[in-house]
C-alpha cells in the first residue's frame, strides 16, 4: 500500500509535506516542469502593500555549498498580486500562502485584511526574518515582543491559517518561537536564510551591492535542523522546517527532528523538478521502512 | 522548456583557450533560437547551474562554447564523450528578427561570439545579408568559426584586421546585433540605440523565479535576464547599473 | 621585493597574518607536513583547569562543504599541557597562545593565573563559545555582561596578551565585541562554530552522541566574514577572522573585510599544508596586486 | 608521513561490487605496514578525506580495496588510470608481529580483508603458518584474493564454506588478528582478548590532531584510531560504547 503522505498544518491539510517556499518558486506561474501533483502547497514571493524595485545588481553570489541573494523583496505590491495572480491560484488543487511583509506591525496587519477573503488566497506567511531590507525584517524576528506584536496585528485581521517565518539570527530561536506562540499563530516556518558577506577581491568591496544577503542552500542544513528542532521542542504548533533540503533525506531529517512538514528552497533553482522528487523519495523512503503515513515518522523529541 | 541528462558527443577548439562542445539535445536542437540560452548543471559540479548560450543546434545536437574562466567552466572542458551534463532549455527571449531588413550586422567581443551562429544562420534563412564583426585581445583569440558574407576582425593589439574593438570596427547598419561583456555592449548602446544586445548576469535559476537576474532599465525597474532577456534593445538597459564586469567575464 | 607579511596583534607581533585555529592543530606536535615558516602563531587546542574525557563517538558529521564537531574539550588539563607541551613550545619560532576554557569567570581566570609566566606560553585565547560544553560555553558567548566578566577575570591575571573568541550564535555580536573591549581584550576572535544538527535516518537519532555539534568549514565562511566584519566595525582592537578558510583568497576576503589576521582551522584536517598555502598564496596576491605589506591591502570598512 | 598526488594505475574486481584501485605511491610502498592507513582525497569529492588501509604494498605502488558504499567511494571507483588522487600516509599503528609465533589467525569480515595481504605477507616473512578465515554474506561476496597457509571460508548463507560468521568459523589460536565491521570485532574480543584488531570509525584529519575519531577504552577514556589505533589490543576497547554501526559500514 502506498504511505499516506498528507499532514495537516493546524486546520490546513496538505496532501503532501513538501511545500515551495517563499522567493524561490516566484507566483507559481514561472516554473513549467515542476509535476504539481507533488506540491503540498506553495508560498510566494514576499510581497508588501506597495510596489518594490528591489535592489541594484548582483544580487546573488555563490558560496560553497550556498548561495548569498539581496533580492530586496522586489514586487508588484499587493494590488497587482490580487489582480494578477490569486485568480491563477483560486484555479489550483493545492493551497497558496502570500509571504507577506511590512515596515510596522500595523502594515503586516493592513496587507492581511487586504488579502483576506480574496479568492485563491489561502493563508499567510509572517515574514519577520528577511536580512534584505532596510526597515523591518531583521528586527521584527530578533525581538519577541515585536514578533508577537506583528503576529497578533494579523492574526486580528484574518480567519486564515497564520504562518510566522523565523530568523535564524537569534541566540534562542525557542523564547521567539514561544512568544509567536502565544500571539496566535498557527505554525512555525524554520528558517529563514543567515546573512552573510563575500568580498570581491577585485573591487575589495562586496560581491553584493546591498553588502550582505542571505545564506541559503545544503551550506545551512544542519544549522537549520537544529533550529527546527529548537523550535518544535518549544511549541505545541506545527514547525515547517527550511533549509538546505535538496532530497528526500533531507526533508527526512526535518521531519525526523519534529517538523511537520518541509519548504524546498533553493534545490528548486538547482533542479526544476527537486520538489517532485523529495516528495516522492519520502513516500518511497515510507514504504520501505514500512511506515503508513508520514505522521508514523518516529520523531526525535527529548523532553530534556 | 526541457530538462534531461545530454550525453556529450564532441569537443573542437576554435581559438586559443576556446572549445566547443557538443550534447546531444533533440528536444532543444528542435526548438532553440538564437539568443537563447541552456542553463547547464553536473555531477561534482557548483551548487548552482551555468547559463551559457546556444552556439549552433542542428538534427539532434546542440553546442556550447566556452573557455576555462573558473572552476565550473574548467570541469565542463574536461568532460569526455558520453559525460552526461544536465541540461535546462531553451530559456530566455532570444533575438527578433521579424523587423530585419536587406541586411544585418552581428557584432561580437570574445566569447559574445556565442549567440552568433545561430544569429547567422536565421538571418540568412531570412534573405538577408550578414555582416559579422568580431573582435579579441590578439589575433590567437579570434574565434575560427567567424563566418558571414562579410567578415570584420578587430583586435586589441592590431594582430589581426583593425587595431581597436569590435564596436569602432564595425560598419555602420540599420539592424545591429550584439554581444560580449556588458561595457562593450553599453557602447554598442550609444552607436546603435536600436541594436539588440544580449547581456550577461548571474543567475540562480534561468527559470524566472529567484529575480537573481536583475537587469536595470532606463525607464526604471527590473527585469529579468533569464525571462525578459538575456536579449535587450540596447537603449532600454541602464547601463551605469547594470555590472559592467563580473568575475568570471571573459574580455574582448 | 617580496611583500612584508608580518602583522601586529596589539603588542603581539605574528611574523605572518596565518594562525592555526584552536582545536584543529593539536598542541602543535602532531602535523609533521607542515611549513613551521609559514606559521604566523598557533592557538592550542582548548583546555581546561582538570582534565576532561569529551563527548563518546560519533563525534564527527560531515555536511555540505562543513563538518559537525562535538569533541567535548576533551585534554588532559593545565597541569599536563605545562609539563607535556610548554617546554617544547618555548623553543618554537612563533607563539603559541593557549585557548581556555572554565565553568565560572573564577575558572578562566585561575588558569590564566596558573599558566602566566610558564615559558612557551604566550598568551591566551578565551573561548567564550564553544558549543559543545554542558555548562559555560555558549553562556558567556551569548550575554555581554558575562563575556565582559571572564574577560576581566582574565586580564586581572595576566599582563599577556589576551584574545576573545566570540561565538556566531548572537543577534548582535557589536555588542558583545564591544563588551569584551571594554573589559580589556587585546584583540578579538571572530568567529567560533555555529551549533548544528544532523539526523541519522537509521537511527532517528542525531548522528552525533552529544546530538548536536559545532559546524565548521567552508560552508560558514560567508557567515564568518559578515560577523568579523560586523566585529571589526564595533572595536578599535584588531579581529582575527576564522571560518572556512581553505585559500588566500578566501583569507583575503577577511583582511578585506577588517581583519588584521586570520585562523585556518579545519582546512588542515583536509589538506596539512593549507595554511602554508594560505600564508604563500597572500604574499603572492600582495606582490601581484604591488602592495608592500599586509597593512596596504585596502580594507572595506564603510562607517554607516 | 607523505603528501602528494598519486596517479591511479589500475583498477580489478575481487568480489562482486569489490575493487582494488592501485595508486603510484613510492614513498608510502616503502614504508607501510600492516593495518596502517592512507588518507585520500581528491577534487570534486567530498571535503573530508576517507581513510583506506593499505591492501598491498609492492614496488613504487600501494593498493587500496573498496566498494561503493557511498558518494565519496562511488566518485573513487569512477576514476580511470592516470587520474590523481592526493595520498596522506602511512598513517596509525599498524599490527604488531613482534610477539607472533608459530602461526597467525587472520579473520576478515567483508572489506576487512583491506589490512589482510599485507599482515599475511610480513607474517610469513616472518616464518610463520597463515591461517586466514575470511567471512562475507554469500560467496559471491568473498574476497577472490583471499590467500594463506590455510584459508577458511564462512558465508552468512552457507553457499560457500561454514554457515555463520567468519569468527565463529576460525579455528583456536593464540594470535589472532582481525578486521571487519566494530560489531564482528567485539565478538573477536569475547573469544581472544589479546587478538589485535584493526577499528572503523569517523576520522576528521587522520593525523591526530581533531580528536573526531575517538575510541572508547576499557580503562576509560579516549584514544585516537588515527595515531595510537586503528590497531587495538581487541580487550582494550570499550566496545559497548564504540559505535557499532556506521552509516558506511558494510556488513561482513
Ligand atoms: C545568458 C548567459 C549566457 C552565457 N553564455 C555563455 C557562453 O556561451 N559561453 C561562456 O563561456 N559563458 C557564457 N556565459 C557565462 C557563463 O555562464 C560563465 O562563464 C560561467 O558562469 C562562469 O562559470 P565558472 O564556473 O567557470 O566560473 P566560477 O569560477 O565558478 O565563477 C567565477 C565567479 O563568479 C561567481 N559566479 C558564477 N556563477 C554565478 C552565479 N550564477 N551566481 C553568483 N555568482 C556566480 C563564482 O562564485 C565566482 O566567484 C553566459 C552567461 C549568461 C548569463
Ligand atoms: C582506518 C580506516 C580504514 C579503512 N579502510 C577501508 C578500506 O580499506 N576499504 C574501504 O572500503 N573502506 C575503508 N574504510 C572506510 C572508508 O573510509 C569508508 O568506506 C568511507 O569513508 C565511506 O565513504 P563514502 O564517501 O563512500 O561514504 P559517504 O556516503 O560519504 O558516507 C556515508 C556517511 O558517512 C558519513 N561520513 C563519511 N566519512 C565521514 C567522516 N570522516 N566524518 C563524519 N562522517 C563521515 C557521510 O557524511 C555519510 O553520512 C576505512 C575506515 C577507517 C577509519
Ligand atoms: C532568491 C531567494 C529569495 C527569497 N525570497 C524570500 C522572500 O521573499 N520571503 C521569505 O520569507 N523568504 C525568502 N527566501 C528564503 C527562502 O524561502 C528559504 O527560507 C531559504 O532560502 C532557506 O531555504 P533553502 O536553503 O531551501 O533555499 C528567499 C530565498 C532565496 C534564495
Ligand atoms: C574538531 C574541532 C575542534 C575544535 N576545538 C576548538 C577548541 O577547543 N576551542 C576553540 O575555541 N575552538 C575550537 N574549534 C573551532 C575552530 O577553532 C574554529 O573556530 C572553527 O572550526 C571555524 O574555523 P574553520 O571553519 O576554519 O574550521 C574546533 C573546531 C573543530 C573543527
Ligand atoms: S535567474 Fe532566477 S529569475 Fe532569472
Ligand atoms: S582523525 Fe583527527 S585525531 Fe584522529
Amino acid at each position: 500500500m502506498k504511505p499516506d503522505l498528507s499532514v495537516a498544518i493546524g486546520a490546513l491539510a496538505l496532501r503532501g509535506p513538501v511545500v515551495a517556499a517563499s522567493g524561490t518558486f516566484g507566483y507559481g506561474t514561472e516554473v513549467p516542469l515542476l509535476e504539481r501533483r507533488a506540491l503540498g502547497g506553495m508560498v510566494s514571493k514576499g510581497i508588501f502593500l506597495r510596489p518594490r524595485e528591489g535592489t541594484a545588481p548582483p544580487r546573488i553570489a555563490e558560496t560553497p555549498s550556498g548561495m548569498l541573494n539581496a533580492i530586496g523583496l522586489q514586487g508588484p505590491g499587493v494590488e497587482a498580486l490580487i489582480r494578477d495572480y490569486a485568480p491563477r491560484w483560486a484555479e489550483w488543487d493545492f493551497p497558496v500562502l502570500v509571504n507577506i511583509n511590512g515596515e510596522s506591525a500595523a502594515e503586516y496587519g493592513e496587507l492581511a485584511a487586504r488579502l483576506d477573503g480574496v479568492p485563491g488566497v489561502a493563508g499567510f506567511e509572517i515574514n519577520i526574518s528577511c536580512p534584505n531590507v532596510e526597515q523591518g525584517g531583521l528586527y521584527f524576528g530578533n525581538d519577541p515582543r515585536a514578533a508577537a506584536a506583528v503576529t497578533e496585528a494579523v492574526r486580528k485581521r484574518t480567519k486564515l491559517p497564520v504562518w510566522v517565518k523565523l530568523t535564524p539570527m537569534v541566540s534562542d530561536i525557542g523564547v521567539i518561537a514561544r512568544a509567536v506562540e502565544a500571539a496566535g499563530a498557527d505554525a512555525l516556518c524554520a528558517i529563514n536564510t543567515f546573512v552573510g558577506m563575500s568580498i570581491d577581491l577585485n573591487s575589495y568591496k562586496p560581491r553584493l551591492s546591498f553588502r550582505t544577503g542571505g545564506l541559503s542552500g545544503p551550506a545551512i542544513r544542519p544549522l537549520a535542523v537544529h533550529l527546527a528542532h529548537q523550535a518544535a521542542r518549544a511549541v505545541r504548533i506545527p514547525v515547517i522546517g527550511i533549509g538546505g533540503i535538496a532530497r528526500a533525506e533531507d526533508a527526512l531529517e526535518f521531519l525526523v527532528a519534529g517538523c511537520t512538514a518541509v519548504q524546498v528552497g533553493t534545490a528548486t533553482f538547482v533542479n526544476p523538478k527537486a520538489i517532485a522528487e523529495v516528495h516522492d523519495g519520502i513516500g518511497a523512503f515510507l514504504e520501505a521502512r514500512g511506515f503508513a503515513s508520514v505522521a508514523d515518522l518516529p520523531r526525535y523529541l527529548p523532553c530534556d | 522548456m526541457f530538462l534531461f541528462d545530454a550525453p556529450v558527443t564532441g569537443k573542437r577548439q576554435v581559438a586559443r583557450g576556446m572549445f566547443v562542445i557538443g550534447m546531444q539535445a533533440p528536444e532543444i536542437a528542435a526548438e532553440v533560437r538564437a539568443g537563447q540560452f541552456v542553463n547547464l548543471g553536473w555531477a561534482g559540479g557548483p551548487l548552482l547551474r551555468r547559463p551559457f548560450s546556444v552556439y549552433r543546434a542542428e538534427g539532434e545536437h546542440i553546442e556550447v562554447v566556452l573557455k576555462a574562466v573558473g572552476g565550473g567552466t574548467a570541469q565542463l572542458l574536461a568532460m569526455e564523450v558520453g559525460d552526461r551534463i544536465s541540461c535546462l532549455g531553451p530559456l530566455g527571449r532570444g533575438f527578433d528578427l521579424s523587423d530585419a531588413q536587406r541586411g544585418v550586422v552581428l557584432i561580437s567581443g570574445g566569447l559574445g561570439v556565442a549567440p552568433m551562429p545561430l544569429a547567422a544562420r536565421d538571418a540568412r534563412a531570412a534573405g538577408m545579408l550578414v555582416t559579422w564583426v568580431h573582435g579579441a585581445r590578439t589575433a590567437a583569440e579570434l574565434c575560427a568559426e567567424t563566418d558571414g558574407d562579410q567578415v570584420v576582425w578587430a583586435t586589441d593589439d592590431g594582430s589581426q584586421g583593425l587595431q581597436g574593438t569590435a564596436v569602432a570596427a564595425a560598419p555602420s547598419g540599420d539592424f545591429v546585433l550584439a554581444c560580449g561583456p556588458n561595457r562593450m555592449l553599453a557602447a554598442v548602446a550609444e552607436r546603435w540605440p536600436n541594436a539588440q544586445v544580449a547581456v550577461e548576469t548571474y543567475m540562480g535559476c534561468g527559470t524566472g523565479v529567484c529575480l537573481g537576474c536583475a537587469v536595470p532599465l532606463a525607464r526604471g525597474g527590473y527585469d529579468r535576464a533569464c525571462k525578459e532577456g538575456p536579449v535587450y534593445r540596447a537603449a532600454d538597459v541602464d547601463w551605469s547599473v547594470l555590472p559592467s564586469h563580473l568575475p568570471y567575464a571573459v574580455s574582448a
